[in-house]
C-alpha cells in the first residue's frame, strides 16, 4: 500500500517469535478496483466479527472503476481498536501492479501471502512467505472463465482463514449475508473458500504467530457503514425532501436513502411515497431546492462533498441572511479541489462553517461514530427547523464509506421538533407577527409557512436588506439590526449542537482535543501514552459554535494537543477566534495524506512536542512565532 | 423611513385599471390581489406584466394564500412584491428561482408556483435550472420578464438580445439570442406562450390559461426597460415590439367555473381543454396553427426566427403531460406537514434494518 | 439621510454664531435615484476643487434604477480630509418621500436648503432655513418639460453657488468637463446653474457661516473613481483577457476597460485589438475564462462583487491547486448574500483569502486610494504571474465608485514581470523540466506554455493530486509534498504584496491597525485623537500575507486598536491565525452599517475602549473571554 | 508506485490498430499521438473515441504542440490523457471545461482546442457554459463522450438518459433526455454531428472535418459504459446502439493537402468546402438529406425523437459563421506574448487619460 514517507522512529515491530499473538493484528489484502474483492474482504471481515472479535475495515481504492490498486485493511483487536495502523501483520499481495512497491513497504517480520502466478521482482529474507498460486487454483476452483476473478478473491480468503484458524461456519454465515438469498453465489464461494482452505491445509506450513480465537465482545454488534447510518438517521429524523447531486464519498448516503425510503416510506394505502428524492444537476440546484423546501416548511437535506461545498456558496450565505433551514451533510473528500477523491480528511471544517461572502456563521454536528452519524442526522433536521438555519453535518469519507462496528441504533425517543412556527391559530390568538423579530431574546424569530391562509401569515423572503416586518430596507441600523441578531442567533446555538464529550483525568498535565474520526486513532494513542506514563485528558469536539466546557478544558491543562485531519488547522483557526485567549496553546498533531490517521502518529508527534522537539514538516507553516 | 419601502399590508391602490366587477368569485377585492408600489422607472414593461398577474388572478379567484411567488435577481424579479402582497414570496439569488420554486412545491405540492425571472436571470446565469426545471415539468408559472438587457445592472445585453440589436452606446450585438421558448419546447415544455407586456389583454388570458395547466408554463414576455433599451435601434423597445408584433391567434379563455358554451364558426378556433376543465379557446388570425402539434411549433419558430418576426401567443400546449409530483409519486398531501408517524417509520422498521447489518 | 442610530455621544456641533467658517464643512443633497442629479453633484463638487480647495464626494444611493432616495455628501476640507463626516452643516432637500425624516436627522444649527415646493410636514426652529420653490423656477427656467428635472438640479447647484460663493466661471469649466463638448447642454445647465445664482441673490439673505474661498491645494489634482483608476492600471498592465459578470460595484470598473481599450488597445495598422473582453454568462464562467487564459499564458483578470466570489469558490481551488494564474477585483459591498449591494463594506476579506473547500490561501492586495487602485492593479498581474496563483485586488464601493482627489498616476517604470516561464530555447538549455518541482526552494514552480514546441514542454494540468512532474498521483507522500510546497508558496509572498505602510510615532502608547478605505477616516481620526492629547502610530495593511514588520508593529504598541467594516473581524481573524501571540490583543472598532466609515465613530469606540468602557453592540459578539 | 500513473513521455504503445502508413504528412509516428495507458474499464466506449482522435490527428498531421486539450470530471474527461501525450491538457472541473477552453483560445488563438466532455459534464452541471460556448462559436472540437449515465460516479442517470430507459437496478428514467445536437442548433452552432463509438470509421472522418472547420464543432458520441450501462433495457448499450444505428449518410473527407479530385454519381453526394478547403463529402443512403439548411436539420432531429431513431452523421454545416475572436476583432498574433509596446500604451496615452480627469 502507499506508505506514508514521513519519518517512523518508533514503528511497530512485528513479533518474529513463534509466540502467539491471539486477535490482535491488522491483514492487508492489495487487490485492483473492480476486481469483486470487495465481497471477499467484507465475508473476512464479517466471519472475524461473528467470532465475537472486534473488527474493523478501511478500503484504500482509487479514484477510478476498474482496474488500479486498492489495498483493504481488517484489523483484529481484541481491545476494540478500530483506527488504523500504520502496520499491517499480514499483507495478501494479488495485484501484480503493486506486488513489488507493496512487498518493498513492507516491515521486516511480516508475513507475506502472495500470488505466486504474478510477475514478482523484489526479493526479501526478512519476511514470513506464502505463495499460492492463486490463478492457477482458480483455474482448477471455477471451470467458468467469466466468475473466475471472483473466486480467485474467494481462494485467498480461504487461505487466510485456514491460516489464521477462522471458522468454516462464520465465513458461510457471512456469505449469507453477503449474497442475501442467492444460494447459487452462496456456493461458489462457499466452494471457493473451501477450495482454499483445503489447498493451504495441504500445502502450506503455518509459521507465523498469527491466531484469531472466538471471544465474546461482538455480540448483538452491527456492522455498518457512517453513511448508511447518518441515511438511516434521515429516514427516522423525517426527511421529507432530499435532494443531492452525485459525488463521492457522499453518493452513498442518498442512495442508501433511496433505497430505505423504496421500503419504509411508502403509503400502505396508496403506494405513494412520502418523501421526494431528487437527483438535481448540479449542487446550486439541490441546495436551493432544499432551501426553497425548507422554506416551504419541510424537512430538507442534501448530501455532498467539497466541491459541492464551494458551488453552494451563494445559495449558504442567503440562508444564513433569511433565517431558511436546510441540512448539509459534507463527507469531507480531499481537497484542495477534485484533490483526492476518494481518500479522507477533515478539510472543510473552516470552509462549512464560514461558508459565503460577507458575515456569515453556519453550525456544525461532528459526528464520531455510526451511531452519533445516525443520531446527530436526527438532530440535525430538529436543529435547523429550531435554529432556522443551515446545519452542515460534518462526516468523512473514512467514517462515511468504511465499515464501523457499533451496538444496534437506538429508536428515537423524542418527538420531531419543528421549532418556532406560527400556524394559523397562533396568529388568530396572537394578532400580530412580524416576521423577523427577536420575540424572545434568543436571536430566533417566529415563521409562518406559505400556504398558512391567515391574513397575517404571508410574508416576503429576500437575501437583500430586510427589517423586523420583512421589509426591504437599507437603512443602516435595519442593516445593523439584522446583523446583529443573527450573531445573537448563533450565541444561542453553543448549547444546542451537541456539547463536547470529556475524558478527565486529574493527573493529565496534558489535555488533547479532536474530533469527527480522528477518535479513534486518539483513543488508542492515549492508551499507549498512558501505558508509556503519559496521561492525558481528552475532550472530544462535536458541534460547533463550542460551549463553555471547551474553554473550561483548555484552561485546565497546561499543554493542550489538537489532533486533526488536514492541513492548516481548520479548528484550530475556529477555536482561535473564539477563544483568543488559548490561540497560542494549541499544539497540532496534523496528519494530512489522504490515509486515515492512525495512534501511532498521534503519539510519535505529541511525544516529538513534549520534548520540544520540531513539529516535523508542519512547522515552517504553522503559526508565525509561535 | 423612505428607504425602506413597504413589502406588507396595508397594500396600496391598485395599479390596473378600475375594476369593472368589485368582487371576484370569492368575492374578494382586486386589493387583495395587489402589492406594494412599485420601485421600477416609469413606464417600465415590468409593471405592465405585473398589472397583467394582478388581474389575471383576481379574475380567476385564486386565494392569495395559495399562491407561492418565487424570483431571482433583477429589476424583473422584484416585481413579485408588487403584485398578490397577501401571497408569501422569496426572492432568491440570481439565476435560481427554479432551484427554489422546485424545492417549495416539492414540500408543499398545493402551492401554486408563480416563478419570475428576467432574461439575465433565465438565459445567462441561469440557463441551466431553467432547462432543468422544464425538462423535469416542476409546476410552475415560468415568467421571464424579457427586455434583452440586464436591467438593474444598467443595460448590458442579456443572452436574449437580438443579434444585430445595437445598445444605447450604439455598439452592436454579434451573437445569436437564446429563443426560451424554442428551449422550452424542445424539452418538453408542455405550456409554451409568448407575449409583449403592451398586449394586457393577451397576456391575462395567458396567466389564465397558465393557471389551468399543469405542470411547468412558461410565458416569455418581450417587456421594454425605458431606460436602457427602448432606443432606435434596439429590436427590444416598445416601437420594435409594437410595429412587429405578429399574434399568432386571438386566445380565449372559459374558465372551468363558467360553463359557458362559445359559438364559433367552425375551423376558425381550435379549443384545447386544461386539466382542470378550463377551456383554452384560439382564434385564428392569419395562419392555421395547431398548438398541440411539436413539430409545427418548431417549426414555427424557426421560421419566425429566419424571419425576425415577434411572434405571440401560445406555441405548444400539451395539457396532458405528468408534472414532476406525479413522476415521483408523492403523497396526496403536502410533504411538509405530514405526521410524524407518516414520515418516521416505527419502531419494529428500525429493529429490521438493525438485524440487517448484524 | 439615513443616519446610524447608534449613540453620538460626542457628535460635532455646527457653529451656530456667524463666524464664517471657511472651506471646512459638507454639504448633503437629498434627490431621487435617476433624476440626473449627479451631474449637478459632480458640477458642484469639481467647481469647488478647481477653486484649489481639497473635496471629496460620496454617493449613498439605492439599489433600484429611477425613483428612489439618493444622498449625495460634498466634503469641503481646507485640511485635506476626505473621509465621511457624520454630520453634514449643509442640507439640500429635494425629494418629497424622505424630506420629513431627513429634516428629522438634522443636527440643530444646520442649514437647510429646501424645495418649498414640495409637502413637508415636520417643523423645526433650529435650523438656518432657506426655502427654495425649486418646481416653480424650473418651470420658469426651462419651457421644455422634458428636460425640466434636470434643470431643477442644476438650480439647485445655482442656489448652492451663490450661498457659498463658489466662482460661477468654475462652474462652467466644470460644465464643460461633465458634457464634453456638448456645447447645447453646457448651455442649458448654465443658464439654469445662473437662473438659480440670480433667484437667490434677489431672495434670500445669507444667515449661515459657511463659505468657500479659493485655495491652491488642488493644483494638478485629478478627481476620480477608484474603479476607473483600476481599470487604468490594469490598461497599463498589459491585460490581455478580461472577462466579467455585470455586478454592483464592480461593472464600472470593467466598464471603463472597455472604454479605454476601445480607445487605446487598438492596432494602429488593422485597426484590430489587443485585448480579449468578454461579458460571461455568468461568474463560474468568467474565472473559468480567467484560469484557462493564465493558464495559456494571458494576463487575465475578472471584476465582481460578494456573490460572484462565492460563485468562483470552487475554481478559485483549482488555481491555488493547479497553480493557475489570475487576478480578481473584488470591488466589495455589502453582504451576506445580495445584501445592501450598493452599499460599502470589508466583508470579504476573509471569504476571498480562504476561498474554496480544503486547505487553501490566496493573496490579496488592498488598495487605499485611487492610485494605488492604479498601482496595485498593475502589481498583480506582475504578482499573479510570477507567483502562479490568483491575485485579489480589494476594493470596495466606497473605493470604487465615489470621487476621489489624487495626484495623477505616474507611468509605470518596471517591465511586465511574466513570472518563471520557460521558453523552448530555455527548454533546449536546462534540458529538463518538471511541472510541479519546487527548483529554487521558494515553493514557486517553473511553467510551459501550450503552444511551446518543445518536446520537454507539455504537461498536463489537473485538479486531483499530481506529483512533481504532473503525473496522475494518490500517493500520501505526493499529496502531502504538494501541500507543503504550496504553504511554502505562501510564505514567499509575505515579501512580495505590498508593505504596509508605518507611521510611527515614538511617543504613542496606541498602535491603530487599518486597511482599504478605513484608511480615510482613521488618518483624521489620529489628527483628533493627537489634537485631544492621545497620539497613536499607525500601520495601514496593504497585502495578505502579511510580512513582519506587522508582527513588530503589533508588539511594540501596549494597546492595539484594528478598524475594520465588517461584522466578524474578518483582518483581526486573519491577524490572529498568522500571529495567535497577539490574538487577545486586538481591540476591535468596527463598522457595519453600509454607510462609509467617518472619524467620530473611531474617536468615540477607541476612546470608549481607552477607559474601559463597553464597545457598544459589538461586544458580545466579540471573541469570548476577553 | 502503482498509483502514480504516468502522464507523460515515454508514451506507451499505441492502442490503435497497427498504422497502415507508418508517418504522416509531418513525417511524425503515430506514437507522438498516444498518450498514456487508459485506466477505464476494459470495453469502455470512451477508449474507442481516444483512438479515433488519435488516428485522426495523426492522420490530419496536426503537430501535436498546437493542440490544447481541455476536460472537465469524469471517465469521459479523463481520456485527454490517454491522446496526444505531447500536447498540453487541463483537466478542470467538473461542467466546466467551456470556460477554460474559452479562456485558452483567447489567450492564444494558434491553439487547436479539443474539448472533451461527458453526458453529466455537459448536460446536467455544464449545460449553461455548453450553450454559452456554442453560442459565441468559440473555436474549440466539442466532444460528447455520452453514455446516459455518470460513469465515474457509479451509474446514476445524466440528463442525456432517453425517457423509458432502464438503470442497472431497474429503475426507469421518466424524463425526456437532452438532445445536446438540437440543442446547439438551435443555437446556432455551425457544426453538429453524431456518432457512435462503435463506429471508428464514421468518428475518424468527423473529426477531420471538425479540424477544418472553424468555431465550436460538436461531436456527440453514443459511448456505452460497459460497466455500469450496458444491459437490456438501456437505449445506450451497445447492444442497443448497434441496433438502431440509422447512419445519415457516408462520411467522406478530403483533407485540404491532398488535391484529389473525387468521383460520384451526380445527386449522390453532398460536398461541403470548408474553411481550410478540405472538402466533406456526404455520400447519400437511405434519404436526400442538406446538412447547410437549419430548418431541415432540426425537423430531422425532432422526427428521429418521435421516432425512437439513433440517426448519425453530420447534421448541421455552415463553414462561414464568423468564430469568437473574429467577433472580438483580436489582432491576428496570440494574446498572451504580444510585447509589452502592444499591449501598454506608451506614456502621453496615460497623460491625455490623467488630463481627462483633471
Ligand atoms: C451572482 C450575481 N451576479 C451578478 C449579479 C448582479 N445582477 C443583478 S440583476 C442582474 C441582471 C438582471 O438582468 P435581468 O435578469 O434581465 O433582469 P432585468 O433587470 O433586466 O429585469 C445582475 C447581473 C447578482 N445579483 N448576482
Ligand atoms: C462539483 C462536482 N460535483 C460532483 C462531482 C462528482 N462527479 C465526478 S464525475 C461526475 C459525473 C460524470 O458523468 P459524465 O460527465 O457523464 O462522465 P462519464 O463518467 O459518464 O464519462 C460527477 C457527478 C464532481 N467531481 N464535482
Ligand atoms: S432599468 Fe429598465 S428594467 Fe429596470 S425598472 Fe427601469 S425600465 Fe424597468
Ligand atoms: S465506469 Fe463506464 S464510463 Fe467509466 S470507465 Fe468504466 S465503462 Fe467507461
Ligand atoms: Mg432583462
Ligand atoms: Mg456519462
Amino acid at each position: 500500500m502507499p506508505v506514508d514517507t514521513m519519518p517512523t522512529p518508533a514503528a511497530a515491530k512485528a513479533p518474529s517469535s513463534g509466540k502467539p499473538v491471539i486477535n490482535d493484528f491488522s491483514i492487508q489484502v492489495a487487490t485492483a478496483n473492480g476486481s469483486g474483492s470487495q465481497s471477499s474482504n467484507n465475508v473476512l471481515l464479517r466471519s472475524i466479527l461473528q467470532m465475537g472479535i472486534p473488527v474493523s475495515g478501511k478500503n484504500l481504492f482509487p479514484s477510478n472503476i476498474q482496474g488500479l490498486p486498492t489495498w483493504f485493511t481488517i484489523r483484529v483487536s481484541k481491545d476494540g481498536y478500530i483506527a488504523r495502523r500504520k502496520v499491517s501483520e499480514i499483507f495478501v499481495a494479488m495485484n501484480e501492479e503493486t506486488i513489488d512497491s507493496d512487498i518493498t513497504d513492507l516491515t521486516p517480520g511480516n508475513v507475506l501471502i502472495w500470488n505466486s502466478d504474478l510477475r514478482r521482482t523484489v526479493k526479501r529474507d526478512d519476511l514470513i512467505e506464502y505463495p499460492v498460486p492463486f490463478n492457477k487454483l482458480s483455474w482448477e476452483a471455477c471451470p467458468d472463465p467469466k466468475l473466475r476473478k471472483l473466486v480467485t478473491n474467494m481462494v485467498y480468503v480461504g487461505v487466510v482463514v485456514h491460516l489464521l484458524g477462522i471458522e468454516i461456519a462464520e465465513c458461510e454465515t457471512a456469505l449469507k449475508k453477503q449474497f442475501k438469498s442467492k444460494q447459487k453465489a452462496i456456493d461458489l464461494n462457499l466452494n471457493a473458500i473451501k477450495f482454499g482452505v483445503d489447498w493451504a491445509q495441504k500445502n502450506l506450513v503455518k509459521k507465523d504467530p498469527y491466531r484469531v480465537e472466538r471471544m465474546n465482545k461482538t455480540a448483538g454488534q452491527i456492522l455498518i457503514e457512517g453513511n448508511t447510518a447518518a441515511a438511516i438517521g434521515a429516514l427516522m429524523g423525517g426527511v421529507t425532501v432530499c435532494t443531492w447531486y452525485p459525488i463521492t464519498p457522499s453518493s452513498s448516503l442518498v442512495e442508501s436513502l433511496i433505497d430505505l425510503c423504496r421500503k419504509y416510506r411508502k403509503d400502505p394505502v396508496t403506494g405513494k411515497t412520502t418523501v421526494a428524492i431528487v437527483q438535481a444537476e448540479d449542487e446550486l440546484a439541490s441546495i436551493g431546492m432544499v432551501l426553497g423546501a425548507g422554506w416551504a416548511g419541510a424537512r430538507s437535506m442534501t448530501a455532498t462533498a467539497g466541491p459541492g461545498i464551494s458551488l453552494m456558496s451563494e445559495f449558504v450565505g442567503l440562508a444564513y441572511f433569511a433565517d431558511v433551514p436546510g441540512v448539509i451533510f459534507d463527507v469531507q473528500r480531499v481537497g484542495p479541489s477534485t484533490g483526492l477523491p476518494t481518500r479522507t480528511s477533515q478539510g472543510d471544517i473552516l470552509k462549512a462553517a464560514t461558508l459565503s461572502h460577507g458575515d456569515t456563521k453556519h453550525p456544525m454536528l461532528i459526528p464520531a461514530s455510526v451511531q452519533e452519524a445516525y443520531q446527530f442526522a436526527q438532530d440535525a433536521f430538529d436543529l435547523a427547523e429550531q435554529v432556522q438555519s443551515v446545519v452542515f453535518v460534518m462526516l468523512d469519507l473514512d467514517l462515511g464509506m468504511n465499515f464501523w462496528m457499533s451496538d444496534p441504533f437506538p429508536y428515537p425517543t423524542k418527538p420531531l421538533n419543528r421549532g418556532k412556527v406560527l400556524t394559523k391559530d397562533d396568529l388568530d390568538r396572537l394578532g400580530k407577527f412580524e416576521r423577523y423579530r427577536d420575540v424572545d431574546g434568543d436571536g430566533i424569530p417566529y415563521r409562518t409557512l406559505p400556504g398558512n391562509p391567515h391574513p397575517l401569515a404571508p410574508y416576503f423572503t429576500r437575501g437583500s436588506g430586510h427589517n423586523e416586518k420583512a421589509q426591504y430596507t437599507e437603512r443602516p441600523s435595519d442593516y445593523r439590526n439584522l446583523m446583529n441578531r443573527l450573531a445573537k442567533k448563533f450565541e444561542t446555538m453553543r448549547d444546542m449542537v451537541p456539547a463536547p464529550v470529556i475524558e478527565a483525568d486529574p493527573k493529565a498535565e496534558i489535555g488533547i482535543i479532536a474530533y469527527g474520526t480522528s477518535h479513534w486513532a486518539t483513543v488508542e494513542a492515549r492508551d499507549q501514552l498512558r501505558a508509556q506514563g503519559v496521561p492525558t485528558a481528552y475532550l472530544r469536539l462535536r458541534g460547533y459554535p463550542f460551549n463553555s466546557q471547551v474553554a473550561e478544558f483548555i484552561d485546565k491543562h497546561p499543554r493542550l494537543y489538537l489532533v486533526e485531519q488536514n492541513r492548516d488547522g481548520q479548528m484550530q483557526s475556529l477555536l482561535s477566534l473564539d477563544m483568543p485567549q488559548y490561540a497560542t496553546k494549541f499544539r497540532p498533531i496534523r496528519h494530512y495524506t489522504g490515509n486515515t490517521l492512525d495512534a501511532a502518529f498521534i503519539v510519535e508527534n505529541l511525544r516529538a512536542q513534549e520534548k520540544g522537539g520540531h513539529l516535523g514538516e508542519t512547522q515552517w507553516f504553522g503559526p508565525r512565532g509561535h | 423611513m423612505a428607504t425602506t419601502t413597504p413589502a406588507q399590508p396595508p397594500p396600496p391602490p391598485p395599479a390596473a385599471p378600475a375594476p369593472q366587477k368589485k368582487m371576484n368569485r370569492l368575492g374578494l377585492p382586486l386589493e387583495h390581489y395587489t402589492g406594494s408600489v412599485s420601485t421600477l422607472c416609469s413606464g417600465c414593461g415590468h409593471d405592465s406584466i405585473t398589472n397583467a398577474v394582478i388581474r389575471a388572478f383576481f379574475d380567476y379567484g385564486i386565494e392569495p394564500h395559495r399562491v407561492a411567488k418565487l424570483s431571482g435577481i433583477g429589476c424583473s424579479s422584484k416585481t413579485p412584491a408588487y403584485f398578490l402582497g397577501r401571497s408569501c414570496g422569496f426572492n432568491a439569488v440570481h439565476g435560481r428561482m427554479p432551484a427554489i420554486a422546485t424545492g417549495a412545491v416539492l414540500a408543499n405540492r398545493n402551492l401554486i408556483a408563480v416563478g419570475v425571472s428576467g432574461d439575465g436571470d433565465t438565459a445567462s446565469i441561469g440557463l441551466g435550472q431553467f432547462m432543468h426545471m422544464v425538462r423535469r415539468n416542476v409546476p410552475c408559472i415560468y415568467i421571464i420578464e424579457n427586455n434583452g438587457v440586464y436591467g438593474l445592472t444598467k443595460g448590458q445585453f442579456s443572452a436574449t438580445a437580438d443579434e444585430g440589436s445595437a445598445s444605447k452606446a450604439g455598439h452592436v450585438n454579434d451573437q445569436p439570442p437564446m429563443d426560451c421558448c424554442a428551449l422550452a419546447i424542445n424539452l418538453g415544455c408542455a405550456f409554451v406562450a409568448r407575449s409583449f407586456s403592451g398586449d394586457a389583454k393577451q397576456m391575462q388570458a395567458m396567466f389564465k390559461a397558465a393557471l389551468a395547466h399543469r405542470g411547468t408554463a412558461l410565458l416569455d414576455i418581450v417587456s421594454p426597460c425605458v431606460t436602457f433599451n427602448n432606443h432606435e435601434g434596439s429590436t427590444k423597445s416598445y416601437k420594435y415590439a409594437k410595429d412587429n408584433d405578429v399574434p399568432l391567434h386571438e386566445i380565449g379563455f372559459v374558465p372551468f367555473f363558467e360553463n359557458i358554451a362559445v359559438d364559433y364558426e367552425p375551423g376558425s378556433t381550435k379549443e384545447v381543454t386544461m386539466h382542470d376543465g378550463s377551456r383554452v379557446l384560439l382564434r385564428k388570425l392569419d395562419r392555421d396553427y395547431d398548438p398541440t402539434n411539436r413539430l409545427a411549433s418548431i417549426q414555427l419558430l424557426e421560421e419566425a426566427r429566419t424571419q425576425k418576426e415577434l411572434l405571440t401567443g401560445i406555441f405548444y400546449i400539451n395539457p396532458k403531460a405528468p408534472d414532476f409530483t406525479e413522476q415521483l409519486h408523492l403523497v396526496a398531501e403536502p410533504l411538509y406537514d405530514l405526521p410524524v408517524e407518516r414520515v418516521r417509520p416505527p419502531k419494529p422498521v428500525l429493529d429490521e434494518i438493525m438485524k440487517g447489518y448484524m
